[in-house]
């Protein structure tokens, strides 16, 4: 047959037409304000602008970052809702401090430990991710996002029995109880005391090549085969099986990887301090991260990594309320949400910023006037 | 219009058995309508006299030298003590256009989502390809030739055009979870390959410049289209389309009739679709399926069913059918050749199945 | 798109200004032109752990102004405490923000976790770092400028078990402790190492944890079944007046022996002290000691803040003075760098430098471990007061 | 008889999850809400009770009416100036101004009340332990009287539901919010209802709470609401007497694992629970079943 074009198809105006994801410009965004905010930062701590306190939390801020970006491979992305993330950082944080004790007997070099360490991290917290993530498949919705919670809440429950150290310079494991015959310094990990003497190894460097590495994954992830798959079943989960995805293995995927992510983020976060409790990775931490892509715009990969990093100074710059810090922290939680979200105030927001904004021609690229679609995106 | 028999009880063909080379059955294939279950019998005197009509099935004489795509058998199914469909029978060829029509609410899509498995039939048989679906779920049913649209739309809403359909050719895009992760040379070969791919169907149906556009985003027709695209991009034996005119102006659907036409003679096909438009099922379908209250009340040509009691009784209600079946026949005639008639005796709105 | 764009801009403008109010803090200097020692302190003043905080922060403020009004011509003492939740990560910022401040001596952090993770900091930055209160091993462990003024946690297991042996010898002993609290397990870990270690038999151990801290029944009714007439409390108060609440309804009346934690029962809002009748605690402290220092601290604090000082209260009070003492017996200028101060008061810390406080009822002497000597005392309660055993 | 008694201090830490999860579930039901800040109103309900008996000397039934009035008030603000701007925004803004608000509450009462504990004096103080079996079996009047009004409250809550006119507009609410304002029903008014009852009884699901637990801190709150929320599910959230048998389940399971099995890893076993019961029916026990239209 012949290459014949159908002809006199009309397909309407494309006025009311929105151009899709524009993966290049995302990804251009995402990269540019990493590496466009490390070098700010150093240069300016460099300088001597910046102080202790906000140095301080240059590590936490990286792993903040690629936790909410790798949260969003779950919400944004996979369209489920997910309370236990918290849980594979745990998962990544402990075992790579685990992994990092273990490799200090024969190893001084810091930087491959550190990336060893990591990836065991993300290599464990992959299985847990793949261990949940096998029953809550069939789940939806709320019931998901419950079952998260408490699967979070189990590897937390379950950590605070864990006892890990060298006895003689063997590694020796123990559950429920303390190791036999332990010296002090040679405890790895003791239950709810959780991890001590650990050697710190993380720096901002560390933090940013973690940042740009989970963004690098989920933005490829997100443009290709597979991605493209996962985006379709939380589009529409009945077309995506009518033209032959398995639900199943694709909502795995997003949610494995997902895992492994933020236990490489957990494992940095673990390094970064010389102790490290159970009750660190509590629902109060996965609610946290899912607040940074919430407030982001979920689904928007650079929108999480600003949240994140605005959410995790902010209330640090609330401490000269003193004993207001953490209310005012609530009131302006409460207020972000409802100025992004509350589709009244939000139009009132645009016309402000029309008026002051040049005008511009068209949807520019990268438009998304999402307006109420809100509700689907989080459903 | 392809040629097939249209004389009462003619058109018998041989049907094929899984397991079995076709040529080597014999047997004739009729139905059993009161029994509920297909049976096999070798002549048609069994019927009653309750009006028999006859239910075998109609094979376009150039598919009838092969399998037909669709075998269906008995078909039935059960929501809650309320019985949905029951005693479907059903043979499609390898390249026909069949239609499926009957008042709203007779249970089309019922039919639809038991052919591909979003509901597990209570009883029968379906074979596809000459193997029985049994055990099969929507995605096997998929991955087997079977590819569908829906009644409400159901495009990936938030991916553009060309991610649709890159999505339904992703069985044969052909790199791994880490070559995705990578961006790995294998990766780009693939992608490019799929990419053209895409634009070749965008390209078929005239819709290359809303390539990058969110497929939530288009216009009602085009998205109709994409939705038929989207499935077609899967590589089907067998096309089922569900009320695509449904929304379009009369030219729309002339050029969607085109459409259908031209990708049953471009692809080699089946195509098996749900349509009120009765211009459009008048048109292109070779054989057609009248469904009432979930039964089978009319199968035949264009023709025959243009001119039957009981499909006109169907679409116009018992009382009005009966009363004035002499001055209404024309009239519906009329209508069930040139236009829409959508209407339903019980009046409801478009009852989507559920539960 | 118009949504993005506003999005960016509430974004740019908020990260902005947080960058900018962070920014600021930094500007604070050490040598400000005042005659002021600089005293700063981490600890939770919000969550479910505020109480140890806020007992700290006021307990340390009497000490400062007592000071400050003795001595107005001499050092003056500032007193910063910031909120660290009682976690490692908070309480570095909070740590990096006091020294943005300007700090130049830390008194912290209250809890252990949130200790250890900014010792590493302060051992890193050359501040020296005396605790009212974080009692694990791991804070001083390898760091040279650490002290506690505070029992370790496994000493007052073992101190315990060593009194519960000599004076409880037919008692059979259970326990309840919070394996989720690094205090509560730590304290149990010294006990059962040295119940084991002079054979005597532990009949029951039960746990709870910190999300499943109010309904003790399981545990009492286990107890019970074992036999056990003498139960050991290693728990901060507030689980323990649960389980001493709950113990009365079931009608359960063993004998209870608790740690420092302990105190502060008798204070609790609301708390029927008839409860805690015949309780034996170990601790360093108590607010009804009759020797003139307590009573003054008590009642300066009562004063101020309308309660009772508890244990971390008055251990805060002593970490000032003990600071200022030292800092004073160092010869040092307030002019001084924080690691000039540091290497100062370690010297002085390591060097036999002793204080006599609050909190025990020798003199304080540190080793270069930086643990503290000092002898806790054992109290029971007796019509509503602690009577000194 | 260690197990009847297990069994009673189990029915009656479940019977006040359930009365929490009640809460959860109802506003689940109308607005589709996680509403993670009801566990806090408890809290309050709690501190209320508290000041009106210690602070104003109020009798402890009275001062648990002002409780309920107070925390009924509480809810049906938070709903109005918190949840409604973000109605129809799709449940994640929701939940996450949820966890604002919760934390806004723990905030403001560590504020108002101070870090240090307070005893909370039972509702039940002049009644009396029954000890039997020769003190192997203890029945306190607490968990008598927890039990007996969660069967009232149930019944209760049932009977308005299903009798009354403004509980059938809350359920054609939660049924169809569209066409229930399409019947003339006010949306607005039915969803503040169900925001007052489930926060009425939050209050009476604190002072219950705190009459056999006493500890009261502005965290007190937090953990029984996650615990009654997994409840509600365990049940299949959005049913009313599913919330009943999720939380008396769920306290049995938390009790007796705590008694037979291990105490460190009853949460843990809670939760395993709570993931069999949904791997086996996806949405709770009493739950509907969500059907997809294709």
């Amino acid at each position: 047959m012949a290459e014949r074009i159908l002809k006199n198809i009309r397909i309407g105006g494309l006025k009311n037409a929105v151009k899709g994801n524009d993966y290049r410009k995302e990804a251009t965004i995402s990269y540019a304000i990493l590496i466009g905010g490390y070098i700010l930062l150093q240069v300016l701590s460099a300088a001597g602008i910046v102080g202790h306190n906000l140095q301080g939390q240059f590590v936490p801020i990286c792993v903040y970052v690629s936790l909410a970006v790798s949260l969003n491979l779950v919400v944004g992305i996979s369209g489920e809702l997910s309370l236990g993330h918290a849980g594979f950082m745990a998962v990544g944080a402990f075992s790579g401090i685990l992994m990092s004790r273990v490799l200090l007997q024969s190893m001084t070099f810091e930087p491959l430990i550190l990336i060893i360490s990591m990836l065991f991290g993300a290599f464990m917290a992959s299985i847990a991710g793949f261990i949940i993530g096998i029953p809550i498949l069939g789940l939806r919705g709320d019931y998901l996002a419950i079952v998260t919670l408490a699967f979070g809440e189990i590897i937390r429950n379950f950590m605070n029995v864990l006892y890990f150290g060298f006895v003689d310079g063997k590694l020796k494991f123990a559950f429920n109880h303390t190791i036999e015959g332990i010296e002090d310094t040679d405890r790895i990990i003791t239950g709810a005391i959780g991890a001590t003497g650990t050697k710190t190894m993380a720096s901002f460097t560390w933090g940013l090549l973690l940042c740009l590495f989970t963004v690098f994954i989920v933005l490829n992830l997100k443009n290709s085969k597979q991605g493209r798959a996962i985006m379709s079943i939380r589009d529409n989960r009945i077309a995506g099986e009518s033209i032959g995805l398995d639900v199943r293995k694709y909502k795995l995927m997003a949610f494995v990887v997902s895992a492994a992510l933020a236990g490489m983020a957990g494992c940095l976060f673990g390094l970064n301090y010389s102790t490290l409790v159970p009750v660190k990775f509590n629902f109060n931490t996965s609610v946290l991260i899912l607040v940074f892509v919430v407030l982001g715009g979920v689904g928007n990969i650079w929108g999480g990594i600003i949240a994140a990093t605005l959410l995790t100074i902010l209330p640090e710059t609330f401490r000269q309320f003193a004993d207001y810090r953490m209310l005012t922290y609530a009131i302006v939680l409460i207020l972000v949400m409802i100025c992004t979200y509350n589709p009244a105030i939000k139009s009132r927001i645009t016309a402000l910023w029309n008026k002051v904004k040049p005008k511009k021609k068209d949807n520019g690229p990268g438009g998304k006037p999402r307006k109420k679609k809100a509700g689907k995106e989080a459903a | 219009m392809a040629d097939y028999k249209k004389e009462k009880g003619d058109a018998l063909y041989e049907i094929s058995d899984p397991g079995h080379a076709y040529e080597n059955r014999q047997e004739i294939y009729y139905n059993d309508n009161v029994g509920g279950r297909a049976v096999f019998v070798d002549s048609k005197e069994q019927y009653g006299s309750d009006e028999p009509y006859d239910d075998s099935v109609y094979i376009p004489e150039k598919d009838r030298d092969k399998a037909p795509i669709l075998e269906v058998k008995g078909l039935g199914i059960d929501f809650g003590g309320l019985t949905a469909v029951d005693n479907f029978n059903l043979a499609l060829g390898r390249t026909e256009i069949g239609g499926l029509i009957g008042p709203n609410g007779a249970g089309k899509t019922t039919i639809f989502n038991m052919l591909t498995k979003v509901y597990e039939p209570t009883r029968g048989e379906i074979f596809f390809d000459g193997k029985s679906t049994k055990g099969m779920n929507t995605v096997d049913i998929n991955k087997a030739g079977m590819a569908r649209t829906f009644q409400n739309i159901r495009l990936f809403d938030k991916l553009t055009v060309e991610e649709n359909i890159k999505v339904a050719l992703h069985h044969t895009t052909n790199y791994g979870l880490i070559d995705g992760m990578l961006h790995t040379p294998k990766y780009r070969h693939e992608e490019f390959r799929i990419r053209k791919e895409a634009m070749k169907y965008l390209k078929i149906f005239g819709m290359t410049k809303t390539a990058d556009y969110r497929a939530g985003s288009l216009p009602y027709g085009a998205q109709r289209r994409l939705e038929i695209m989207r499935a077609l991009a899967t590589k089907p034996k067998l096309l089922l389309l569900d009320e695509p005119a449904a929304g379009m102006n009369p030219s729309e659907t002339s050029e969607l009739m085109e459409t259908i036409k031209e990708i049953r003679d471009r692809f080699q096909i089946g195509v098996f679709l749900i349509e009120h438009d009765m211009s459009l099922v008048m048109g292109i379908c070779e054989g057609i399926v009248v469904l009432n209250y979930g039964r089978t009340i009319a199968k035949g040509s264009a023709k025959d069913i243009q001119s039957n009691p009981k499909v006109i009784e169907a679409y116009l209600g018992k009382s009005r059918g009966k009363m004035e079946e002499e001055e209404k026949n024309e009239d519906i005639e009329e209508a069930l050749s040139k236009g829409k008639l959508e209407s339903a005796p019980s009046g409801k709105p478009d009852r989507k199945e559920d539960e | 798109m118009k949504k993005t764009w506003t999005k960016v801009v509430v974004v740019a403008l908020s990260c902005m200004m947080a960058f900018v109010m962070a920014a600021c803090g930094g500007g604070g200097s050490s040598d400000s032109g005042d005659n002021t020692l600089k005293l700063g302190c981490t600890g939770p003043l919000t969550g479910p752990a505020a109480i140890y905080g806020n007992a700290v922060k006021n307990g340390g403020q009497i000490a400062v102004d007592e000071i400050n009004a003795a001595n107005p011509d001499g050092v003056q003492v500032a007193w910063q405490v910031e909120d660290d939740e009682a976690d490692g990560e908070k309480a570095v910022n909070a740590y990096n923000k006091l020294m943005d401040d300007g700090m130049q001596v830390f008194v912290g952090s209250v809890t252990s976790g949130a200790c250890v993770a900014v010792a590493e900091k302060t051992n890193a930055d050359r501040v020296f770092e005396l605790t009212p209160s974080a009692s694990q091993a791991a804070v001083t462990e390898g760091k040279d400028n650490v002290f506690q003024l505070c029992f370790r946690d496994p000493d007052q297991g073992t101190i315990s078990a060593d009194y519960i042996m000599e004076n409880f010898p037919d008692a059979k002993v259970g326990v309840i402790y919070n394996n989720a609290s690094d205090y509560s397990a730590g304290i149990f870990d010294g006990f059962k190492k040295e119940m084991d270690a002079k054979g005597r038999e532990i009949v029951a151990v039960e746990a709870f944890s910190d999300d499943a801290n109010t309904d003790f029944q399981a545990q009492l009714n286990s107890m019970k079944n074992a036999g056990a007439d003498f139960v050991f409390l290693p728990n901060y108060y507030t689980p323990v007046s649960n389980i001493l609440v709950q113990a009365d309804k079931m009608g359960y009346a063993p004998t209870f022996f608790g740690c420092d934690g302990v105190d502060g029962i008798l204070t609790l809002e609301g708390f029927d002290t008839s409860l805690a009748e015949g309780v034996y605690l170990l601790t360093p402290f108590t607010a009804s000691a009759e020797d003139e220092k307590t009573q003054n601290f008590v009642n300066a604090y009562k004063e101020a803040y309308g309660e009772e000082p508890n244990q971390f209260a008055a251990d805060a009070y002593d970490c000032v003075y003990a600071v200022y003492n030292a800092f004073n017996a160092a010869g040092v200028d307030t002019s001084a760098s924080a690691a000039d101060i540091c290497e100062a008061l370690v010297a002085q810390f390591a060097g036999g430098f002793s204080y006599e406080g609050l909190t025990a009822s020798n003199a304080m002497k540190w080793q270069a471990t930086g643990e503290v000597d000092k002898m806790p005392a054992v109290y029971i309660i007796e019509g509503g007061k602690y009577v000194e055993k | 008889m260690i197990f009847l008694t297990n069994l009673i201090s189990g029915l009656s830490l479940g019977s006040v999850y359930a009365i929490i999860a009640l809460g959860y579930t109802m506003v689940y039901g109308i607005s589709k809400m996680l509403n993670f800040a009801h566990g806090d109103v408890i809290m309050i309900g709690g501190y209320m009770s508290f000041v009106m008996t210690m602070y104003m000397g109020l009798n402890g039934w009275l001062a648990l009416l002002v409780a309920m009035v107070i925390c009924t008030l509480l809810g049906v603000t938070i709903e109005r100036l918190a949840y409604r701007p973000l109605r129809g925004t799709g449940s994640l803004a929701v939940l996450i101004t949820a966890i604002g608000v919760s934390y806004f509450l723990q905030n403001i009462a560590l504020l108002i009340w101070g870090a240090n504990p307070k005893m909370f004096t039972s509702l039940f103080k002049g009644m009396k332990p029954v000890h039997a079996a020769g003190g192997q079996l203890t029945i306190t009047p607490e968990s008598i009287l927890t039990i007996l009004a969660n069967i009232v409250i149930m019944i209760l809550l049932t009977l308005f539901v299903s009798k009354t006119k403004a509980g059938k507009a809350m359920r054609a609410v939660s049924e169809d919010n569209g066409a229930a304002q399409l019947m003339g029903i006010n949306v607005n008014q039915s969803i503040s209802l169900t925001f007052a009852i489930g926060s009425g009884l939050a209050a009476v699901a604190g002072v219950l709470m705190l009459s056999a637990y006493p500890v009261l801190m502005p965290t007190t709150g937090a953990m029984p609401g996650i615990k009654a929320f997994t409840a509600a599910v365990f049940g299949g959230i959005g049913s009313i007497p599913g919330a009943m048998i999720g939380g008396l389940i769920l306290g049995i399971i938390e009790i007796f694992s705590r008694s037979y099995i291990s105490t460190e890893l009853s949460d843990a076993i809670v939760f395993a629970c709570l993931i069999i019961v949904l791997l086996v029916k996806p949405t709770g026990l009493l739950g509907k079943k969500i059907s997809e239209k294709v």
